[in-house]
């Protein structure tokens, strides 16, 4: 069974079509990039398989479970996304925030203080959000998504922002997903990368699938 | 041609009901005042209905998850905001003359009116305020829920307050009425009636025309963006 | 402990951190509320109104409006990228909401608590009523205003506009909290029984939670 | 036109139509303000309380707290990035803050002006003050807040508790305004002359913007 | 005269150094890379640079202005700044967005119409600019600094978020700097890219200049 399959997805927002008849399966271990120009949906298509954005029309599962049934919420812990936005509270410090997300999946405070350590944040850990870089910041979200080991692991342009060492951060993460069987998206507008790390490529264009 | 049949139909019971309200022999007491009752009373039950008809659009649509619904709650809503405003307005200019001032504290059903009021003024806005359809039926649609468990709430509170305390309460309550103002009153019920149901019709139409229109194919968002071709300076 | 309530106490343990990190209600919020119990008697003209009448009004209309600031702090305020990295981690949107009002809760008891001392102070009402049963009345109102704020703040999560919104949507259904408030505490000073506007207080409680049980979960989706 | 008016006309027609499409003052501000002058006597035992006296109180209340909010309102917010780009634009402080206090007192003197009926109505003050004095008095008034608030909130942008910490800065500084125009009204409404109170009023407004043109390229550089 | 030179530049935010001892001179018509480890101050030397951080110690000449004088705002307007978070107005559209800053700079409504075509965002113009996509608002930011024309350029990561087709846009930015004799600063993860489009490359570490 594949771990995610969108079958004629389309996304209007009001009287706009964002998304239109979207095809799409991604098996178990199988890693694929996404491209395509600005404004063409990549966004958009990641929160529809994220599952918190509810397509207009068309049917999608995902990790076993319907999109549109109140059953989608059961396998949302197994989805790890980075967003643009890593969403971190700015009044925490790097490790509350790290350590309070542990708590939620069920991970132990120790692991979250491991974690920072290995992303390389350790001495700056007493830091608040908002007084950090923005690549420290998108350190904190790698670590996150290290931490959860998800199934489904989306990735909204996660090398933006990082720097040469800490990009290695996004393609370690991509690897061990791949090995643990989970599926994964990358979305990217470095083509040469994503031919490099992913195992297929899709471009949309405009809300459709163009490749 | 069918569509034009409610609206007619509003406007000629409408016009009956205006006719016969205004030839009506004046009242006894309050003289001519007493025609605002043929509009005051229509208005404020007409709001009631409004507002029943909004919570059972949201809870269906909650249930059932139909744009449908939603149109439903969003018309029903504007039109009650509409005739709660004509009760309001209509019951202040009939309260300075008959009770002196426009406005008695120590009535509940007017301080609820007035609040329910505002509920739905904060229902609309939030509408206005969430630009995506899908999620704005979501977040009304719960604001209605809300609305109607504490709606009554604040009716009871308030009647509570008020009558534990004996006050000076003037209610509005009419002087005997003849038959005449009676057919003449029912009259009037029947066209607000009739009235809310068209201008319901025909909102919920339009809504759902709207939404046609926008379901029609048209280019995607990312249509609109083509690769930069910057011109020499 | 369930999972339920691990995630619950997480939630509003984040909130009280960040809440002692920018201290926006003990800082902010709070003197604001002691700068409006003032402002009052400057704007009235005090030879024609007995002050002394106003202390519970006054007190009870100034809780009801840094009540609702301190439950919709900006400080307080969930961005959509978090709520939805809450919803990923799988913290069921109920206990979200009862963590969420609990800290709320425990803000507005204490800034209503504090300005209970400053209108006494200022406004020196005659009789004073008992001391213990208005912290319950108090108590009472905070809860019921921590759900509808939570509520209100849920629903408008993510609008620009929220911060004026919300408000308008608490005030008026907030109405039989302050009747329940401002009648138990005028009995209370008459020495009379306030049961029935406990009782009334309690009722409204309980019938927000009802709702915020039947509507966290749509209400959730509404706003991912 | 100069570069200078050139610029505060632009900022103030941005205020405007970001007002415009947010309608966060005409729909939400707006009914807020009215259900605020509503939940008063509802907390007031009217046995004991005549409204008629404290009509003038509350409006002036009510036109503190929601000119505040208007000035303040979300959607009229810089943020630190969009400041930025407007100093890198060569834009003057004093033409920023210009604009910005015109757009802000357009909207408060509507604010204002829309809640007076209502006053009048829902409480009957008697005797009622003449129309056209009144208005004088609103906009001298108007006029103060928007000045006060916009430099309230210029001290506190980026600030993450602004939304608290604004008014308290305000509130203090707004009570010259407060007793100006309720004491204005109260001459006007017993027919005597309201002429020392609306000097005040005109002197609070001359002072606060012979502030703003002193601080405002400070305050800049501040919150830069 | 230089177009930039700063000596000892340090900037503490609190008690906390986030630069220490900068040195750096930048000649008309020169563009330099910035590069360095995530949270190494890139960002926060570029706030200096523009004129919007003012330094604790060390002094600096911008554009023939000391930055520590009142005068510094004189030269303001000729400093282009392309920051992480563009700022534009999210209530207003795209188009109105342009607009606004096109009179700001005593630009022409036509000239910034005509921009935001260049930038591909013509049929897009009316959306809002919190309803369009990442790359969109970046471009935005471009066609504000293409509109610009500064003296001073500074580019903070504004290749990021781009996609293959308006990349182009900052190299053609980079490039008129350069012809119209300006200085030009590039900061980014990327040093392949650094290498080919920059005079020569600064690498921050910690706060201080490390090559
Ligand atoms: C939705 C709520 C309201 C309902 C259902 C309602 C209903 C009625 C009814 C049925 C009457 C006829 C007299 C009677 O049979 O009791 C009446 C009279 C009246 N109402 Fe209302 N009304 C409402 C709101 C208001 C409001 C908000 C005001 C004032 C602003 C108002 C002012 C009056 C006045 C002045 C009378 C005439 C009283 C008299 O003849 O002594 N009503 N109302
Ligand atoms: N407001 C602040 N308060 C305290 N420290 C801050 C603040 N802003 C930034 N810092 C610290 O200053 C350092 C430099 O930050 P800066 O944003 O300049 O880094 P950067 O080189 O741009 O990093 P990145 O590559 O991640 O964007 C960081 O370690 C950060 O934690
Ligand atoms: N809330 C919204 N309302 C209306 N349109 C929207 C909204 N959000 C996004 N869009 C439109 O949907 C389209 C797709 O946006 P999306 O963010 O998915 O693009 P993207 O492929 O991620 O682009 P980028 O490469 O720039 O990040 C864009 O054209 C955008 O204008
Ligand atoms: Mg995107
Ligand atoms: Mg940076």
């Amino acid at each position: 069974m594949p771990i995610l399959a969108l079958t004629g997805i389309s996304v209007h927002i009001g009287s706009l079509p964002i998304l239109a008849g979207i095809d799409l399966e991604l098996a178990a271990g199988e890693t694929i990039g996404l491209a395509g120009p600005n404004g063409s949906g990549k966004t958009s298509l990641l929160m529809v398989m994220a599952t918190l954005s509810r397509p207009t029309s068309g049917s999608g599962v995902v990790l076993g479970e319907p999109l549109d049934q109140p059953s989608i919420r059961k396998v949302r812990p197994q989805i790890g996304l980075s967003a643009h936005d890593p969403g971190l509270y700015p009044e925490l410090t790097l490790k509350q925030n790290l350590r309070l997300f542990a708590t939620l999946i069920g991970r132990s405070q120790e692991q979250a203080d491991s974690m920072l350590r290995q992303v390389g944040l350790e001495a700056a850990r007493d830091r608040r959000a908002d007084q950090s870089s923005n690549g420290m910041q998108r350190r904190v979200d790698l670590a996150r998504l290290l931490l959860l080991e998800p199934m489904l692991l989306l990735l909204d342009e996660a090398h933006a922002g990082l720097d040469s060492h800490s990009e290695m951060l996004v393609d370690e993460l991509v690897a061990r997903n791949r090995s643990r069987g989970g599926a994964g998206v990358v979305v990217s507008h470095d083509h040469a990368r994503l031919r490099e790390r992913t195992d297929r490529i899709i471009i949309l264009d405009a809300g459709r699938v163009a490749v | 041609m069918r569509r034009s049949i409610l609206p007619l139909l509003a406007l000629a019971t409408a016009g009956i009901g205006f006719w016969l309200a205004s030839t009506t022999a004046p009242d006894a007491v309050q003289g001519d005042y007493a025609r605002i009752f043929h509009v005051h009373v229509p208005s404020s039950w007409i709001a009631f209905v409004a507002f029943g008809i909004t919570a059972f659009g949201s809870l269906m649509w909650l249930w059932r998850r139909h744009q449908r619904w939603d149109r439903l709650a969003a018309g029903s809503a504007e039109i009650g905001v509409i005739f709660t405003a004509a009760s309001l307005l209509t019951g202040a200019l009939w309260g300075k003359p008959v009770w002196g001032t426009f406005w008695d504290w120590g009535d509940a059903r007017l301080a609820s009116t007035a609040l329910m009021f505002f509920v739905y003024l904060g229902y609309l806005a939030l509408r206005r305020a969430t630009l995506d359809p899908v999620a704005r039926a979501k977040r009304s649609a719960v604001l209605g829920m809300v609305a109607v468990v504490q709606v009554p709430l604040v009716y009871f509170s308030v009647n509570l307050w008020r009558s534990l305390h004996q006050t000076q309460t003037i209610r509005p309550d009419g002087a005997s009425m003849g038959s005449e103002m009676i057919r003449a009153f029912l009259v009037n019920l029947l066209a607000f009636n009739v009235v809310y149901v068209a201008l319901l019709v025909s909102r919920v139409r339009l809504a759902k025309e709207w939404e046609r229109r926008d379901a029609r194919e048209m280019a995607t968002a990312g249509a609109a963006v083509t690769a930069p071709r910057l011109e020499p300076t | 402990m369930s999972r339920f309530w691990t995630h619950a106490s997480a939630i509003a343990r984040r909130d009280l951190t960040i809440e002692g990190r920018s201290g926006e209600v003990l800082s902010v919020v709070l003197p604001f509320a002691a700068v409006a119990v003032f402002v009052v008697p400057l704007s009235i003209d005090t030879l024609f109104v007995d002050l002394r009448s106003l202390a519970f009004p006054v007190y009870w209309l100034v809780s009801l409006l840094f009540g609702m600031q301190v439950a919709l702090r900006q400080t307080g305020t969930e961005t959509i990228n978090q709520r939805r990295q809450l919803a990923l981690a799988g913290v069921d949107p109920l206990s979200r909401f009862v963590g969420r009002s609990l800290a709320a809760a425990a803000l507005i008891f204490s800034v209503t608590l504090f300005t209970l001392p400053m209108v006494i102070l200022f406004y020196d009402p005659e009789p004073k009523p008992p001391l213990a049963a208005t912290v319950v009345v108090i108590l009472t109102f905070a809860t019921g205003l921590s759900l509808l704020s939570t509520l209100a703040g849920d629903v408008t999560v993510g609008l620009r506009t929220r911060s004026a919104l919300a408000p308008l949507i608490v005030a008026p259904l907030a109405v039989p909290l302050i009747i329940g408030g401002s009648r138990a505490t005028e009995e209370l000073a008459r020495g009379r029984s306030s049961l029935t506007w406990i009782g009334l207080l309690i009722i409204v409680d309980l019938a927000l939670a009802m709702v915020a049980v039947l509507a966290a979960r749509p209400m959730e989706e509404a706003t991912l």
